[in-house]
C-alpha cells in the first residue's frame, strides 16, 4: 500500500533535465542499477542457503582423510542468493533485449520452447549409464536429430559427441588422421586460410599437424593458385569455412575440392556460418568431407555467456568409418548405443569425451528443428541473408564495405572510413554500447584493417535493423564531424565505463583473496 | 513461422533497398549446382503444440532417475538441486548472452566467472582455476596435454582407477599429441602403483580419488613422490561433493586438479551438458587451457572484471595456443556457482556427510545380501561390488522391477575381466526404501 | 567472436566521468537501458508470434454472428515478444532486487521451489469441475492448507475460495451478516478504526454496513472508551488491524473482544499483518471470530505486479456455520468438496466465486509453510519484528518515530522531522528511488501526518538493513542541509523522472489509440 | 533455515542497538495469555528435497488434463499457452514486484497493463477496460452492482444461460447490497427471455454468450430493447477465445462487458488464479471498480504510464468506494497480454476457427453415438448433449476409462432437473483420436 500525496494527483514541473545538474547520489546509488559486491565480501562464512536433514551416521571412518582446515566458501541465505544474481544479470547485454550483431556468433532468438523441452524430465533426470532398455526415447532423439544434420547436410553420417565447436573440428581432423593412417598414408600438414578462425591453426596443430596458411584473393576468397600450390603429399587437409569469415561464400568450392581430393587430402569445412545457407545448400554437394555444425549458432541452443555448445560433425562416406564412439543405431525396432571400438565401430578413432554428447543441446537443437521444419529452416537461411545484405547496402554510403557484391549472413566492413578521424573501430563500438547495442565483432577476420564484421541474423525485425542502422548512420556521422570525445570516452552510459585490460594482464588476479580485498584501485 | 519477424512486404521492401531483385541474386556465388530451390526432404513447419507433444512422447519412453529406487553413479551423480538455480540460469541476461567479450556489458558474466574461479580454486584447494571446461573427461585429457607442455616430457601414466571414458579420451587425443600412455591394470584400490611407472620421460601420473570403485586414497605420497620424479601429480575428481568431505587435492600436493563439477548445480541430463572444472599451482598459469577471467578497474576507478591472459587462446595464438578450446560451459559454472554460493561451507559438509552415510546405509544393506560381496573399503557415496551372476545381465533383471541398480563396470570397460562387478551409489536423494527395495530384490535374484 | 584490438589488452585513460561532460547519445539511447515502444506502434497487424495448422472446417455455420470488422490486435514474433516484454521488465523495481519496504505490503523473498512445485501438472493442468475422485490429491492439499492456517490462528474453520484480502473482508463480514440474521439480528454498522486500510470502511459499505470510525489513542492504538461508546445493538462488528497499521500491537486486543461480544457483535480482524505474529500468537486467543490472512503477505505467494493474491479467512466456531461453498471435508479416506448449501452448508451464506479459490497460491503457500515448519514460522515473526525494530532504532535519532515504544513488523515515522526544509515525505520518497530503493509506504496511515510506513520483513540481511539506513541517514541529512534539489527533481537516476499524474486524471487516456498516437507531451 | 538471512550473530547485535535484551521485550504489547513461547503444533521445517517429495505426491494423485482424453470446460478452458508466456511471467521484475504506486521504477508494469487494457477493450469492442479483476465470476457481481449505481435500480435479470457459478456470485453479493435478483431458469438457448423480465427497477440484464450449454446468442436486439427501458445490457464470456470469431459484444452493443480471461495465456489450475476482464463504456468510467492505468509524461516529457482515476479506490475514496477490490490479477492479466501479443488478430482468428472446428468434428462423432441427443444449434467450441441416464455417473464412469467427459450440468446446479445433460467442449488441445476414444467409450457405456 502506497500513494502520492494523501491520493492526490502530483504533477512535477515539467523541466527536461539539464545533464550537468543531475546531482550525483550519496549513497552511490544509480536508480535501478545495484552495484554488488563478491559473494565472498559478504559475512557468509558460517551461513547456508539451504536446509539439510542431519546425517544418520558420522564419517570418523574416513579417518585422516576427512577435511578439517576452513574451504573458504561463503553460503548465502536463499533471498540473498537470488538478489545477488539477479542484480549481477542486470549488467549483461543479451539477445532478449536488443540486437547482438556479434559476426560469426550467430546470435539469434533462443526459443523458450526448447528450453522447456530439454527440462523435461525424461531427457533431464536419465543417467547416461542407466540400460539403454530404459532410454530408448533418448536414443531415439539422438537418432532423429542426426537424421536432421544428415539430412540437412547431404552427408553420409554424423559424430554427435564433440561439445563444441572446436571440439568439432578435432573430431573432424582425428578421422581425417585416422583415414589416412588406415592407408598407411600419415600426413603432416593441414592447410587453413589467414582469414580462418582461430580454432581452426589452434586444432590442427593440437591434432600435432603443421598449418600452413593459404593467401586469400582480393575478394575475400581462397587463392586456388596459392592452394594448389600448397597442396602436395604431405597435406592432410584444408579447413575451410564456407561461408567464410569475411561473409562470403567460396565461390570456388567445388574447385577447391576437386583439387583437395585430388591431392589425396580431406575437406575439412568450418561450419560455424551454416546458417547462411541451411536448408539451401547442402555441404555434401560440394566435396565436403567432414564439418562441425554449433548447435548453438545455427540450431538457437542458448550461448549462455560463453557455453555449453554443441558441435556434431557429419562426415562423407570416406571418412565414416572412423567416426568416434559411441553412436546410435537402430537394429529392429531398438535403438543401441555403439560404445567401443567393435562392430561398426571398429575403425573408430577413440573416443571424445566421457558419455554421449551434450543431450540437453540435442533435445533444444531438434526442438527448433521440428518448430521450423525444412520449409522454415530454409527461409532461415534467405532472411538472415537478406537482413545481413541489408545493414550492408543500408551503411555503405558511409561505413567501408570490405568486398563488393552481396554478402551471405554477415556484413564485413573495414576502418578505411574512420582514416584521419582519430576514432578506431573499438572507440566506435564502444560508443555502440551508449546507444543501446552490443558491438559487432571487431578485428576478426585479420585480413581486413580494424575489421568489423556484423551479423544481425533472421530473427531481426525490419524495425530493429532500422533503428541499429541509424544509429550507425548518426554516429559514423559525429565520428567524421570530429567529434572524438564521444568516442574515446565511450562508454559513458554503461554499468561501468572501459575497463583497464593491461592491468588485469600485468598483475593478474583471478581469484579473490581476503589478503587482497582491499581496493584494486588504489594501486 | 514464429520465430522469423520479417514479414513479406519487408522482405520486399528490404529487396529494394539492397537493389536485388529476389533472394536469389544474394545467393549467387552458390554454384549452380549446389542451389536448392526446394526445401530438403524433411518435414515441414509445425506449431508449438505439435513439437511439443512429439518430444513428450520421446521423454516418456525414458525410465527417470526419479521414478523409483536408482543407485546409478560411475561419473554422473543425481543430487537435489535448489530451484532458486534453475530459476537464475533462465534469467535472459545469462541465458542468451555471448562470451564477455566486452566487459562494459558483461559484468554479470564477469563477475560469476570470477565467483567461480574462486570457488573452484578453493574447493580444490588449489591456487588458480579456469573458467571451464567442456567437462571432466576433456579436462583430463587437457591436463595430461598441459603436463606434457610444462615438463617436456613425453608419457602419461593413467591409474587402474581412472574412469575408462577418462582414460580413452587421453588416449584418444594423446595419440595425435605425441604422448605415450601408460594405463594400469583396472584395480579398486591402486591409485598408488603409478608411481612404479614413472620414468625419466613421464610429465605426469593420473589418479583418481574417489576412484571408479568408489575407492578414496590419500594421493599426499604420491604427490611427493611424483615430483620428486620430475613428473607432475594430475588429480581427477568426478564427484565434487566429496571434496565437502575429504582432503582436498591441492592440500595433499597434486599439481593439477582437474574434476567433473556437473554434481553441483546440474542434472544428469543422460550426460551432458556437464563442466569441467580445471586447476592448477600459479606457476603454471600461462601453460593453463581456457578462459581465465581477472580482476581490474575501469576508467572511473571502479572494480570491475575482464576475461584475460588470452595471449594463451586459440584467438590469439591460433596454432600457438595451449587449446583450441572456445566456446566452453559458462552457463553449467553458472548453475555451479550458484548452487555453491547456496550451500556455502556449512552446507556442502553436510550434503558431503550425508552423501556419505547413505552409502554406508546402502554398503550396510548390501551386506546381508548372501552372495554379495564389498569391494571397496574407504569410500565415499558410491561403492564397488561383486554379484554371483553377470553384472550387467542383473541390471537389466533389476530395470524389469523399476529399479535402476547401478552401473556395471562391463559397461564401461567390457573386456576389462570385471563382469560380476557393481558400481553402486548413493546420494541425499536415495531413501532408506530404496535401499530396502534394492536388497530385497538382489535377494530374490540370485 | 570478438575481440578488443587484435587481442592486445587496452588500457583506458583513468579519469573519473564529470557528469556534465556525458554526451547525450544521439539515438536516445542509455546503454542497457531500451526505450521500448507500445506493441500497438509498430507494424504487427498482420503478424503473428504462433503457428497453428489449419482448421479442418470452415465457421460458415455461425453466419451473421461472425466477427467480420478488424479487431485491433496487433501480433509480434515471438523473438520480437521476448524482447518487448524483457525490455519492459527492467524498468521495474523488484524484491529480487533490493529492499522494498512498503508498510502494510509484507514484501518478502519469493521462493522460486514454491513457483516450481505450483507448476507441476498435477496441480496446473487439473479442471476445476473435473469428478473428485481424479482429484483426490488437489483436495487434500487445501485440506492440508486448511489445517496450517487453523493451527496457526487456532480458529475453528477456515474459508478458502477469498481471492485476496479485500475479498476475504467481504467473506468475513458476509459471515458476520449471516449469523445475525440466523437470530433474527439484523444490524447496520460497522466499527472502523481511522487508521483502518481503504479496505476495511469499503468492504463495510459494499455489505450495506454504515461505517463508523473509532478513535485512536494518543500512543496509536483503538481507543477503548471511544468504542465503548460507539458499540450498540446496531454494531454488527468491528474491524480491527492487528498488529495495525500503525506497526502496534493492540494491546487491549482481548478487552476490545470481550466489549464487541458482549455488545453482541463480531470482532474482525484484518490479518494483513499477521507476518509479526505468525507461530508466536494466535489470533483465536485474542477474541477473534473472523481474519482474513493474505496468502501473498504472510505466505510469501508473490505479488506478481499487484495479484492475484489469496485471501482465505479464518472463522470463530460462532461463524462457522456460515461460512460459503465450496470447501473440502474428508470423509474416510477420501476427500470431498461441499459446493452447495446443504448438509454442513446448509447455513453457508453463499458463494463467493466461481471454483475453489485461487489453487496455484495454496500450493505456493503450503510449500512455503513445509518449508518453514512450525519452528521457522515462529522465527518468520521474530526477525521481521526484530528488522523493523533495528531500522526503527537506527532512524529515530534523524527521523522522527510516529509513536514511542517498540514496533512489530513496520516502523512509522511521521513528517515532523522535515519540517522547514520544504521537503515532503514524497520527495524523500523520491530521492530514495535515486538511492536504488523502493519508497516505502507513504502517506499511511491518515492518522499520521506526512506518514512513513517501512517493513523490512524478515528476509532482508543485516547488511542489506544497514546499506538502507545508511541512505537514509545520508538523505535525512541533506534535507536537513537544504539540499532540496535532490529531491525536488527527484528521481533523477530511474527510468522515468516524475510523472504527471494530474495530466493522467484530467484527460485520462486508458487504452491506446491510432488516432492520438502523436506525441501526448505536444499537448 | 533458508530463507532467513539473519544469523544468530546478527540478530544478538541487534537486538542491542535497540536496546533490548531478548526478542521477547519486543513482543511486550502482546497479552501474556496468548504468548506462545513454543511452535503451535505442526511438523518443523524441511529441506526443500522433502517438501518438493510431500508436494509432488499429492500431485501425482490428480489426473491431470493432459493425460488423456479430456472435455470439460464450463467456464474453464484448456488452451496451448506459448512456453514464452511463463517465461517472461516468471522474471523476477515482474513477479516480485509490487502494485506499480511508484510510476518511475514500475513502468514494465505500468505499460503492460495499458497494453493489457487496449487489448482487452479492442478484444471485447468496448471503450474502456481496467486492470483486471480476480475473475469472471467476480467481475460479473461488480458489473451487476455498478449497473445499479449507475442506473440507481434495484433490480438484477440473471439469464438462464449465465454460469450458475456466476449467478450464484451475482446473487450473494447482491443481497446484502439490496439489488434483488431475477434469475431465469435454464435453458439452453433463451438468452433473450431476460427481456421480459425488465420492470422499471430493472438495473441491467445479465446474458453470457456462448452460454452455459455453448449456445451462441447475437446480444443487439437485447442491447436495444433493454436500453430502451433504461436498463443496461452486461455481457458475460466465459470463453474468451470465441471472440476471435463471434462479432464482440461492444459491436453489439453492450454497455458492460466482463469476461472470464484464463483462456488466454492462464492454465486450468484447478480453478484459480484466473484473471477477469471488466469493460464499459467510457461515460461510464468513473463508476467502474478496480485500477484503471493511464497514459502521461514525465517532467523530461518523456511518455510514462500511472495508475490513475484512483478517486474510485478503496484506498482513496474508503467507504464511498465503486468497489473494494485492492489486489486484482496483475500477473495472469501480463500471461494474457502476451499470449495475446504472441497470437495478435491473425492468430486469435485462426485459433478460434480450430476451436470451432473442433467442437463440429466432436458433435459430429457424438451425432453417432445411439442415445445421445446434441442439444446446442449454435455454439463455438462447447455443446450440451442430453444422454439416457445419469450425466455424473456416465462421467464418473468415464474417468475410470481415463476419459474425462466433460462437466454435468447437475454438478453447477444439483437440483436443475438436468440430470441427464452434459457439457462437452474441444479446444485446439483435443485430438481426433480423443474424439474417437470418447464416442467409442460412449458406444460401450449405455
Ligand atoms: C568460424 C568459427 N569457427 C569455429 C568456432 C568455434 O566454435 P566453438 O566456440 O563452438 O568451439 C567459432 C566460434 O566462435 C567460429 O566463429
Ligand atoms: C491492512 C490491509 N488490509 C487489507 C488489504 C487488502 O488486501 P488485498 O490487497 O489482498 O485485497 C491490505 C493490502 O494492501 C492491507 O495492507
Amino acid at each position: 500500500m502506497s500513494m502520492n500525496s494523501v491520493g492526490r494527483p502530483t504533477r512535477p514541473t515539467l523541466v527536461a533535465t539539464v545533464p550537468g545538474a543531475i546531482p550525483a547520489t550519496l549513497g552511490g546509488g544509480r536508480g535501478l542499477l545495484q552495484d554488488e559486491a563478491l559473494i565472498f565480501e559478504r559475512d557468509g562464512w558460517d551461513s547456508s542457503g539451504v536446509d539439510l536433514p542431519e546425517p544418520s551416521s558420522d564419517a570418523f571412518d574416513l579417518g585422516d582423510l576427512l577435511r578439517t582446515a576452513p574451504i573458504g566458501l561463503p553460503g548465502l541465505s536463499e533471498p540473498e542468493t537470488m538478489r545477488h544474481y539477479v542484480r549481477l544479470s542486470q549488467k549483461n547485454h543479451a539477445i532478449d533485449l536488443a540486437l547482438y550483431p556479434l559476426g560469426s556468433c550467430t546470435m539469434k532468438h533462443n526459443p523458450r520452447l526448447n528450453e522447456k523441452m530439454a527440462r523435461l524430465p525424461g531427457f533431464a533426470d536419465v543417467h547416461p549409464l542407466q540400460p539403454q532398455s530404459t532410454v530408448q526415447g533418448a536414443l531415439e532423439l539422438m537418432d532423429q536429430l542426426a537424421h536432421w544434420l544428415m539430412t540437412l547436410t547431404g552427408m553420409s553420417a554424423v559424430a554427435m559427441s564433440p561439445k563444441a565447436g572446436a571440439h568439432g573440428e578435432l573430431c573432424g581432423l582425428l578421422a581425417i588422421r585416422a583415414a589416412h593412417e588406415a592407408r598407411g598414408d600419415a600426413r603432416k600438414r593441414v592447410l587453413v586460410p589467414t582469414s580462418a578462425h582461430g580454432t581452426n591453426p589452434a586444432t590442427a596443430a593440437f591434432v600435432g599437424y603443421g598449418v600452413v596458411e593459404i593467401a586469400q584473393t582480393a575478394d575475400g576468397r581462397v587463392d586456388i593458385a596459392d592452394l594448389a600450390a600448397k597442396l602436395g603429399p604431405d597435406v592432410a587437409a584444408i579447413m575451410v569455412t564456407n561461408p567464410n569469415t569475411c561473409g562470403l561464400f567460396e565461390r570456388d568450392v567445388i574447385e577447391i575440392a576437386e583439387l583437395v581430393h585430388a591431392a589425396g587430402a580431406y575437406f575439412y569445412c568450418d561450419g560455424a556460418n551454416f546458417n547462411a545457407i541451411v536448408g539451401r545448400v547442402r555441404p555434401g554437394d560440394l566435396g565436403v568431407d567432414a564439418m562441425h555444425i554449433n548447435l548453438h549458432k545455427t540450431f538457437s541452443t542458448p550461448h549462455g555467456g560463453g557455453g555449453p555448445g554443441s558441435g556434431p560433425v557429419v562426415l562423407s562416406a570416406a571418412l565414416a568409418p572412423f567416426a568416434p564412439t559411441p553412436f546410435v543405431v537402430k537394429r529392429g525396432e531398438a535403438f543401441e548405443l555403439v560404445e567401443y571400438r567393435e562392430g561398426e565401430a571398429a575403425q573408430a578413432f577413440g573416443r571424445l569425451c566421457a558419455f554421449h554428447g551434450q543431450m540437453g543441446m540435442y533435445v533444444r537443437a531438434l526442438s527448433y528443428m521440428l518448430s521450423h521444419g525444412a520449409d522454415g529452416l530454409k527461409q532461415v537461411a534467405e532472411d538472415a541473408v537478406l537482413n545481413a545484405n541489408y545493414i550492408k547496402a543500408r551503411l555503405s554510403g558511409v561505413m567501408s564495405a570490405a568486398f563488393v557484391g552481396p554478402c551471405m549472413h554477415e556484413a564485413l566492413f573495414d576502418d578505411h572510413w574512420l582514416e584521419g578521424t582519430g576514432i578506431t573501430t573499438l572507440d566506435f563500438a564502444k560508443a555502440m554500447i551508449d546507444e543501446g547495442f552490443h558491438p559487432m565483432t571487431m578485428y576478426f577476420p585479420l585480413v581486413v584493417h580494424g575489421a568489423m564484421l556484423i551479423e544481425p541474423t533472421e530473427t531481426e525485425s525490419k524495425a530493429e535493423l532500422d533503428r541499429f542502422c541509424d544509429v550507425l548512420l548518426l554516429l559514423a556521422g559525429a565520428a567524421k564531424a570530429g567529434d572524438v570525445d564521444r568516442f574515446k570516452g565511450a562508454p559513458f552510459h554503461a554499468p561501468l565505463r572501459r575497463l583497464d585490460e593491461t592491468l588485469a594482464a600485468r598483475k593478474p588476479r583471478l581469484r579473490w583473496r581476503p589478503e587482497l580485498s582491499t581496493d584494486v584501485a588504489a594501486e | 513461422m514464429r520465430y522469423l519477424p520479417l514479414s513479406p512486404s519487408d522482405r520486399s521492401a528490404m529487396l529494394g533497398v539492397i537493389g536485388a531483385a529476389t533472394i536469389d541474386d544474394l545467393f549467387v556465388d552458390v554454384p549452380h549446382a549446389a542451389r536448392r530451390d526446394q526445401p530438403v526432404d524433411l518435414p515441414y513447419h509445425q506449431a508449438e503444440l505439435a513439437v511439443e507433444r512429439a518430444l513428450s512422447a520421446m521423454a516418456g519412453r525414458n525410465r527417470t532417475a526419479g521414478q523409483g529406487p536408482f543407485f546409478c553413479g560411475a561419473g554422473a551423480y543425481r543430487h537435489h538441486i535448489p530451484a532458486t538455480v534453475d530459476h537464475i540460469i533462465q534469467r535472459s541476461e545469462f541465458l542468451t548472452s555471448y562470451t564477455p567479450y566486452q566487459p562494459e556489458i558483461a559484468q554479470g558474466t564477469l563477475q560469476y566467472l570470477f565467483e567461480f574461479q574462486t570457488q573452484v580454486a578453493a574447493l580444490t584447494g588449489m591456487e588458480v582455476a579456469n573458467a571451464s571446461m567442456y567437462d571432466g573427461s576433456t579436462a583430463t585429457a587437457e591436463a595430461a596435454m598441459m603436463a606434457a607442455r610444462v615438463t617436456r616430457r613425453g608419457k602419461a601414466v593413467l591409474s587402474g582407477g581412472l574412469h575408462p571414458h577418462y582414460a580413452r579420451t587421453v588416449e584418444t587425443l594423446a595419440k595425435v599429441a605425441g604422448v605415450a600412455v601408460h594405463r594400469l591394470d583396472a584395480a579398486i584400490d591402486g591409485e598408488a602403483a603409478v608411481l612404479e611407472a614413472i620414468d625419466a620421460d613421464t610429465a605426469c601420473v593420473v589418479v583418481q580419488t574417489p576412484n571408479l570403485f568408489g575407492t578414496v586414497t590419500d594421493v599426499t605420497a604420491i604427490a611427493a613422490a611424483a615430483q620428486a620424479k620430475g613428473a607432475l601429480l594430475i588429480v581427477v575428481v568426478t564427484e565434487v561433493v566429496s571434496l565437502g568431505l575429504l582432503k582436498s587435492p591441492g592440500e595433499m600436493g597434486a599439481d593439477i586438479v582437474v574434476a567433473e563439477g556437473q554434481s553441483i548445480g546440474n542434472g544428469l541430463n543422460f550426460g551432458g551438458p556437464y563442466v569441467g572444472l580445471f586447476t592448477a599451482r600459479e606457476k603454471y598459469v600461462r601453460q593453463m587451457p581456457g578462459r581465465l577471467c581477472g580482476e581490474t578497474v575501469d576508467a572511473d576507478g571502479r572494480r570491475g572484471f575482464v576475461l584475460t591472459l588470452s595471449t594463451r587462446e586459440q584467438h590469439i595464438r591460433r596454432d600457438k595456443a595451449t587449446s583450441n578450446i572456445c566456446t566452453n560451459s559458462g552457463l553449467c559454472a553458472l548453475a555451479f556457482t550458484i548452487h555453491m554460493s547456496l550451500l556455502g561451507e556449512v552446507g556442502l559438509r553436510k550434503l558431503a556427510a550425508i552423501n556419505h552415510a547413505k552409502a554406508r546405509e546402502l554398503r550396510d544393506g548390501l551386506m546381508g545380501v548372501p552372495g554379495v560381496e564389498i569391494l571397496t573399503e574407504r569410500f565415499f557415496n558410491e561403492i564397488a561390488i561383486r554379484v554371483p551372476t553377470d553384472a550387467a545381465a542383473l541390471v537389466e533383471t533389476l530395470a524389469g522391477q523399476d529399479i535402476l541398480a547401478g552401473v556395471p563396470v562391463s559397461r564401461l570397460s567390457p573386456k576389462g575381466g570385471m563382469d560380476d562387478v557393481l558400481l553402486v551409489c548413493a546420494t541425499e536423494t536415495t531413501t532408506s526404501s530404496d535401499i530396502a527395495a534394492l536388497v530385497a530384490a538382489l535377494k530374490g535374484a540370485f
